[in-house]
């Protein structure tokens, strides 16, 4: 399945690209960051939380292939 | 009264609702870049108690966005700058100004004389400081913050709605997140953001509208495009911030602001029991150290083994030099397992140390 | 330069951006709710040279939001105040002031020394001014515009993208659409988008990101829900503009801005030819007038018939006392039948005049 | 069909609503227009533009039976 991920702040610069569409098996998010820290090994060093179709998930939700939103912390004020 | 006219005339305000306004006592901590259009908007709109925390002087290089300040101001208290412009403004309305760092000694009293709570600061131990205190004295906290062209608000701890640590549980390890001051950050942005948060403010107060609890809003001013992520309030996580209260900064911000986050001396745990040592080097880098309690597996393998790992021991994991290890810890915390460090000195430390016990 | 040092460190600005800041002319039109947000962080990011326009003086109910402003300003010319306050926060930059209304005579002169115009006006007249001296002269125009909760930011006139009237081509009759000192707004709505406005003069003028040309992008301060609507260029429309110039003020402006607008008295009429006469009186009104040149149409049915209405004839409408006739009137201007008009003292002045002349 | 309609500025005054679903057949914008007078005759009196799925339309186009954004002009500043 298709899904497009979008990168945040900081991990737009780790990853190179502020959004991306990736061919994907169905899959929790837990394989979603395997496959992830693969391509882009930068993200393990990075605190981040993941959300789909707007929601924050957890690690043991299914992806149904949709918008994936990968959010860091900001610090700045 | 004329100043107000412009809100008294709005079905939605009316006179009930700027009285609201002037009974309203909101405490914004950090006068800089978000802190400067809030405290504007705030103070225009006729707030009755407005307090700001911050103990920074201004500097030449805040004058790209932080528009309370002149030029002369540089070298001067930005707490005493910014209430000297804004009682100009409108002289009608008291400011009180606290020229001083928020730290868990004083956050209570401060924190106790107001009835919202805006963060404006630019650091994670102050945020998360500042979260746990409008948890334990349940405040309404307006939550914003900027990185470079991109910015976040949201509305935490609003009747019975998420905070900070429902969405990041804990303080990311330093240096991972860097802030304006050493990045850069396109001077308009907090305008937008800051502006946005006192809008927030003022729907609270009103009871207008739809406050931005449980809905993280994400700005990107470079694209004008915007995403709003819904967050959960997680119920055990408020109650650990309720039942441990503000001692969190022995644990948390006090390593993850020194140099060594996370780091620990092998002097300080070789007598401990109930420790999971992981070693973290490749399977061939010599020398192997051969005991029961140590794990061995290699840093790209960590997060594909987490089940290994063990949730109730202390965790020390290490590498030759303790740059793997101090990832390895990352990849934990992220995993929100969170007691572990990485040895100092690594694998000699620990080939020394067994040297002298033994 | 110490100042702009934030603005340097960032990759997408740099040394050239900020050179590329300092050498920009921008022209603010309206030193109000939206212009002075604009100003503060125009000035601050240190544009080279800003120009205000604005004729009004400070008023007690401008504070609730115009931020710029002292109490001690009340009653001074707002770009005298304004100036003074925005070269305290940067002396570096030249900062112009045209204290003096917007009007057809003047528009060229004063638009001809800025790469970029702001429109933070408050009324029609002016915006559709604004909007055809950008055409004519080939300016980008960065738009905002606000209504009691609600704002609109976009950019006119960028590299042959659509101008306002593309948006909406004509201005709406006198008092369809009140403006903020009649109907009140909240405060910080104009903070939110004269900051947007911001970003879009910045954004054009480091040609980083992507600016709103083309997209109307719409905000509600009380849901934070926002919408961005497509807008596309009519070249029709823009060449009427270029070719026609700024005269349109005698055939919109005037006549919008008077208190009559669209009315016209019988005897600048009776003895025209090509005249279409509509009666939207309910059909059992009396009295009746017969003559061949008279459509009889109820108001409830005037947008089911329009096929009968001539698009090349002078249309009069008249009903009993001149209400429903200037309502057909603004129905027949929504259908883009422009040559319409709204007869004084209605069916009693027909009557009248018809006894005259025969 | 179902389209969703939404109001925008003083328009949602006139209409008394910000948004409302309407059930209607396939129509051009036009006929979307007249349906509208109908229901809120206080629009007859109001300058506005419509949008399709946030694109704006002309009299002429077909209505498929999405997102209908009725956008009237805004004077202040």
């Amino acid at each position: 399945m298709h899904i497009e991920i979008k990168y945040f702040g900081m991990l737009a610069e780790v990853t190179g690209c502020s959004s991306e569409i990736l061919e994907l098996s169905v899959t929790p998010v837990s394989g979603l960051k395997e496959f992830l820290f693969k391509k882009h090994p930068g993200l393990q060093q990075k605190d981040f939380r993941i959300a789909q179709n707007q929601e924050l998930v957890s690690e043991e939700t299914m992806l149904t292939g949709q918008e994936i939103a990968i959010l860091p912390p900001f610090a700045g004020g | 009264m004329s100043r107000y006219s412009r809100h008294i005339v709005l079905d939605e305000i009316g006179q009930a609702g700027q009285d609201k306004i002037s009974a309203a006592k909101v405490l914004v901590i950090g006068a800089g870049g978000l802190g400067c259009p809030v405290l504007q908007y705030l103070v225009a709109a006729g707030i009755g108690k407005i307090g700001v925390v911050d103990y920074d002087t201004v500097d030449e290089s805040n004058l790209q966005r932080q528009v309370l300040y002149n030029t002369a101001s540089i070298g001067q208290k930005k707490v005493i700058a910014a209430k000297e412009r804004l009682q100009q403004l409108n002289p009608t309305i008291t400011i009180e100004t606290y020229p001083e760092k928020l730290v868990s000694e004083n956050v209570i009293e401060i924190f106790k004389d107001y009835d919202i709570i805006v963060d404006g600061t630019d650091n994670f131990s102050t945020r998360y400081l500042i979260n746990d205190a409008a948890i334990i004295l349940d405040k309404p906290l307006v939550y914003g913050a900027i990185f470079k062209f991109e910015g976040q608000v949201t509305v935490f701890n609003y009747k019975g709605g998420p905070s900070y640590r429902c969405l990041f549980p804990t303080p990311p390890q330093k240096g991972s997140v860097p802030n304006c001051s050493e990045i850069g950050v396109l001077g308009v942005l907090p305008g937008i953001i800051g502006t946005m948060q006192a809008n927030e403010v003022l729907k609270i107060i009103l009871g207008i509208g739809t406050p931005l609890s449980g809905k993280l809003y994400c700005f990107n001013t470079l694209t004008n495009q915007s995403m709003t992520i819904g967050i959960n309030r997680e119920e055990p996580t408020i109650a650990m911030v309720k039942q441990r209260g503000l001692n969190f900064e022995n644990i948390e911000e006090t390593t993850f602001c020194s140099n060594n986050a996370f780091e620990i001396g092998i002097e300080s745990i070789i007598s401990e029991d109930d420790i999971q040592f992981i070693d973290v080097r490749g399977l061939s880098e010599m020398p192997r150290i051969e005991r029961e309690d140590i794990l061995e597996i290699p840093l790209p393998q960590l997060t594909k083994r987490l089940e290994l790992i063990s949730r109730k021991k202390k965790i020390i994991i290490f590498c030759k030099s303790g740059i793997r290890s101090a990832q390895a810890v990352a990849i934990l915390k992220e995993q929100n397992i969170t007691n572990c460090w990485s040895l100092k000195d690594g694998v000699s430390a620990f080939t020394k140390a067994l040297s002298k016990t033994t």
